[in-house]
């Protein structure tokens, strides 16, 4: 199997100080400070059921969303929030979702690992492993189908690609790509685990691009704590992806600083040193050092990005607190269309 | 009207909706150049073309699947599944992603796609390929659950499928493809989902059933009216879910007695609902227990002496009605 | 007999068994270096390595396939799912493989394997993770399916499981894994499949139930007891395949009314089956329909007001005994 | 991805001349013959359901089997008679088994796609596309740790690798095998079509080969109409599976004469020319011409094969004809363990 290339931006041109790089800092910090507040007010048991949070993998989220288009579409597992805040998504619904709010951007009927947002372009959060990926591959034939121009992105993890509905949506996106009517970038988050099993222990191959190719799709892996990085390689095969209808893989390498889920409090799959480690490759510091670096960021600067975004995310928990807890009757709602062609099942 | 095959109303189904509307698509294995194993789908690749009339690897995960995406954005994909037995493996696209994304996404889309093919015992097809589904999906909020019984239901209800809002398993029985019956031929005829019908009308007992037990049923029914001068009702549920007990409900009233007729194996089979259910609503009314006509509880075996007992038949039937009508 | 907690019950009885025979192996995500998620296996790895303690992928097709291989062998897998959610992606090979290899190959092979896991509504786990399985796997001939409601049934039954020969879907539920009794000390209490039990004694009213609602179903009956004067009997199925309810027929002799209660949606669910049965038995001592009590017929809804409403809980089933008496 | 290696049989030496290529050839006309008796006997309606028959693959079946040992296991699809018959299952009760009789190997239950004759080494027989590849692997873990020298052999279409049981099995396998713990052989029986749909148009990657070494199992392809290239790989691959307690991976290439099944009339997906060209690799007509041409072996030799195979194919047609149809009775057995720990199942 040929050697996997990894795309790194050693060379930053002028084009690096360009506001939307400040945009992007912005938006990492922010989602970072969304998450704390999401741990916090689970602790504070606000939040319930299952939360895994994103912080150390903010540049996948960025450096890819900020390089699509309006009417392109995403899809994601149960780690959504970055997915959902980064495409647009009202982080104060987003928290009531969380809250279980009917202010929620699912009407409070999803909750974290069910956000969805179909104005913003985003189309779940789902929680079956690998379930999602069969679904954003029928959705890119669609766009096609319609004679669009649109495309879909599809995040994942790493241990995702073990499962069966990964595989039958690699092979007909890659079926479906020969005639330039499966345009799907999927997106890799290879944060080392699925859970607490490392990739050397949950895939036979570890070379996850490799894997990718087997189906006939084009895959490369990308330093993912540099959002610079993953940003160029966006650029370039979203690009392409519009252009051919044919997926494309991007293994965006990264590491989550929280545990798995909010659950995972002893995380004896790995060492504190290791995670340590990780932690001087932040993504949020990686891009907040070049910009102070190469554009003359400063420390106020920066401060007042911290003080901003975690006042936002202070007001999408008092929006989420005060919020009203769904009506009753929302019970039996969505079930089927209402004013589908089925009368209401008896009961 | 004018006589057609089951298997020829499913397919002018497909075609007259795809003929109105370019969002209905039909996917599935070996549908196109093939033309279908029982072939339902001749002559559509032709007709369509390979972007309407999609022929997949074996993979009902991921044809399950992409058809939830594509419904998502609004195609109206149409899944063959060779037989009902190869979609257990796509369980979990269906149970826990068609029957639940727009319920979790609080109402912001809708899966309007089909889930069809035969199901139910064929000719010793052995105990992976001869099971029936009614109870496996029939459980599950989300879905609808359809066994159409005759050709002109078949139609009616597919178009009913196709233009839809919501996932529906269509479950058709091999062993129906041949069978003839009117179909009209208004291009809008439509059978709404969840409304029962009085497939015979009788007077002493009701015989509630669906899908291909029904003709066994009526069969039955004329048996027991010509050799014992019992006039069964015989009650076509059409629709598993949603279900509609109503006119069963009213045919009790009349009769005092019920028999349910299910293919495969009693416990925690359809027919169990249908019992409880009836029982619950007419307690009063009923002069013996809901009695259940059903397949043994055994995997279905191969050798054909075997499988004839392994699957109910008429004197089941009758005997069951006999028995509600303390005749025995 | 010393006081445990279900989730020790459930370690202990694997333990106990790995001890005494080696060809009991565990296999799994995230059991071994994690300890699993609700860390029922923990310090299993450290002690029996990792040949007897397997981590796997995310591949539940792939654990319940592989455990398939590995019983037709000689082994005895113990399947850890992480929650029988997951196990949907695998139920293929759990109803076509498991539950038939040894009627398609006419008895030539043994298939001792337990597939077990949490099942049921947590707290906020929304649609695609709080489901339960009961009647999906009760269904199908060839598989047993078990839903202890105590320490110690779930020590006694899992060591049925693993000492048996056939497949066996042991349903547990996480919302008992803290929950304390008196487990016998014998290394070889096993609790037979197929007996059903009295859990409470009563004169007025039958209430079956099973797993998590059966202890909402003590829950209530005390309540009945304590506020109405109304004494109910509570009967354990324990066992949904093999499903035993020569008690509860027993209990309905005397009490003439009965109760089904059960987690999840009641279009086909378990508590029809049970309903329909006691019907068809005791029809003639019954003074009342069996009433159900069930859950809502919706996908489970993350906000926990709504998901409480999903549910069913004393409220529901003191109404239902009260309906059955006519008190309402 | 690397050119996959494609071993074929070129040089021979005497070896090809030791009795045992008699042998196979006798089995490799036997199983053509018998064959043919069950197309016959099913279009006279006595064999029911679905009929898969292997002709043309012949060299598949025997390559690889006449070169594992007593005590291997064998896991078959719905495509089996071969397999059975050449591990040594009795044919009057192999074909017994089809007419659904009691003296069937699986007692009339199971029918073709269910062969089953454990004593024989031959664990099935089955008849989900794909669903017994993680049987096989779980199996091979099994010998392994009953710490036998046994191994696995699985085979598969080329139509099944498109399933996520393949991908599940594999990766599991992989795994598995870095721990000695997997001596599963898998053969990927490659006829070219999955029913009607050739290999083009249904796997994004065509390269077989390849895809199997995403898995980080080795695999190579061979000619597999030419049983001796088959054989030879057999006999290297299987002693080091083995050794090591790793899968490996054979695709043999290969054709199939008849269609897909009994049904399969029209075979609008191929023409007959194509057909035709591949009768010209028969491969009983090319290890027979090769016996011939360098062993000596004469045109009455061979006629007395044919004449002993319709023979041997004839009486199993016989014997299956004369047998009892099941008891009744046995319709109840075989469910769950008679003598388990479970009562009956209460009706
Ligand atoms: C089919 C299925 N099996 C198991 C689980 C439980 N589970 C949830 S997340 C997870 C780990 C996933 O790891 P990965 O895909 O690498 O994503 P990450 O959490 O690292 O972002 C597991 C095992 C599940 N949700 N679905
Ligand atoms: C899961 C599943 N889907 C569909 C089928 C129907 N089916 C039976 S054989 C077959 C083609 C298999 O092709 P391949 O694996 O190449 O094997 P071959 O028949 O060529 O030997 C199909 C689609 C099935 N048995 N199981
Ligand atoms: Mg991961
Ligand atoms: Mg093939």
């Amino acid at each position: 199997m040929a050697e996997t290339t990894r795309t790194s931006a050693t060379t930053i041109d002028s084009a690096a100080c360009a506001p939307e790089w400040t945009e992007i800092l912005r938006q990492m910090i922010f989602i970072r400070r969304f998450e704390e507040a999401t741990e916090r007010e689970f602790r504070r048991g606000k939040i319930g059921g299952y939360l895994h949070v994103y912080s150390g993998q903010e540049a996948v989220a960025t450096g890819i969303l900020s390089a699509i288009q309006k009417g392109d579409i995403v899809f994601s597992g149960y780690r959504d929030h970055a997915h959902a805040l980064t495409l647009g998504a009202d982080p104060c619904r987003v928290m009531a979702e969380l809250f279980g709010k009917a202010t929620g951007v699912s009407k409070g009927k999803g909750g974290s690992m069910h956000l969805f947002d179909a104005e913003h372009g985003f189309y779940g959060g789902y929680g079956i492993v690998g379930g999602h990926l069969t679904l954003a591959t029928g959705a890119a034939y669609a766009l096609r189908y319609q004679q669009t121009e649109r495309i879909v992105v599809c995040y994942f993890g790493d241990g995702a690609m073990n499962i069966g509905s990964f595989h039958e949506a690699m092979n007909i996106a890659g079926l479906w790509g020969k005639q330039g009517m499966c345009p799907v970038l999927f997106v890799i988050e290879n944060n080392g685990y699925a859970m607490g099993t490392s990739i050397e222990r949950h895939s036979a191959l570890t070379d996850l691009s490799a894997r990718v190719r087997a189906y006939s799709i084009q895959a490369e892996k990308v330093d993912a704590q540099d959002v610079f990085a993953v940003r160029g390689v966006a650029d370039r095969v979203i690009r392409q992806i519009r252009e051919t209808g044919k997926p494309y893989c991007i293994e965006a390498v990264t590491y989550r600083f929280s545990g798995h889920g909010a659950a995972d409090i002893l995380q004896p799959y790995r060492t504190k040193d290791e995670v340590e480690e990780h932690r001087h490759r932040d993504p949020i510091m990686i891009l907040r050092n070049r910009l102070r670096e190469i554009c003359g960021l400063s420390d106020d600067d920066v401060k007042k990005m911290e003080d901003d975004a975690g006042e936002r995310a202070a007001q999408a928990v008092k929006f989420a607190e005060e919020s009203p807890v769904p009506d009753p009757r929302e019970l039996f709602t969505d079930v089927v269309a209402e004013h589908g062609p089925q009368p209401e099942t008896e009961s | 009207m004018a006589e057609k095959t089951y298997r020829d109303a499913i397919r002018e189904a497909m075609m007259e909706e795809m003929d109105r509307d370019t969002n209905v698509l039909i996917m599935g294995e070996d549908i196109g150049v093939y033309e279908g194993t029982f072939r339902i789908t001749a002559g559509m690749l032709k007709k369509y073309g390979p972007r309407r009339v999609i022929d997949t690897p074996i993979a009902e995960a991921g044809m399950a699947g992409t058809a939830v995406g594509m419904a998502m954005l609004g195609l109206r994909p149409i899944v063959e599944m060779m037989t009902m037995n190869f979609a257990i493996v796509a369980a979990d696209q269906i149970l826990n992603h068609a029957a639940k994304v727009r319920y979790f996404s609080g109402g912001q889309v809708d899966v309007p796609m089909v889930i069809r093919g035969p199901q139910g015992a064929g000719v010793q097809l052995s105990a992976q390929h001869s099971q029936t589904f009614e109870t496996f999906y029939g459980h599950f909020p989300g879905l609808a659950v359809v066994t159409p019984a005759t050709p002109a239901d078949a139609k009616g209800m597919l178009k009913t499928a196709i233009r839809g809002k919501d996932p529906v398993i269509f479950l058709e029985s091999a062993a129906l493809y041949g069978m003839k019956g009117e179909v009209p031929d208004d291009l809008d005829f439509t059978v709404p989902f969840g409304q029962s019908r009085v497939a015979r009308e009788g007077s002493d007992v009701t015989i509630v059933s669906y899908g291909r037990m029904l003709q066994v049923s009526l069969i039955a029914a004329e048996k027991l009216s010509n050799d014992e001068g019992i006039e069964a009702e015989v009650i076509d549920l059409r629709s598993i879910r949603p279900l509609d007990l109503q006119p069963s409900y009213a045919s009790v009233a009349k009769t005092h007695r019920a028999v349910v007729v299910q293919e495969q194996w009693k416990p925690f089979g359809a027919a169990a609902e249908i019992a409880a259910s009836i029982t619950e609503e007419m307690f009063d009314d009923l002069d013996a227990p809901v009695a259940r006509v059903t397949g043994e509880d055994v995997p279905m075996p191969y050798a054909r002496n075997l499988e004839l007992l392994a699957t109910p038949h008429e004197p089941q039937i009758i005997a069951a009605v006999k028995k509600v009508m303390y005749h025995d």
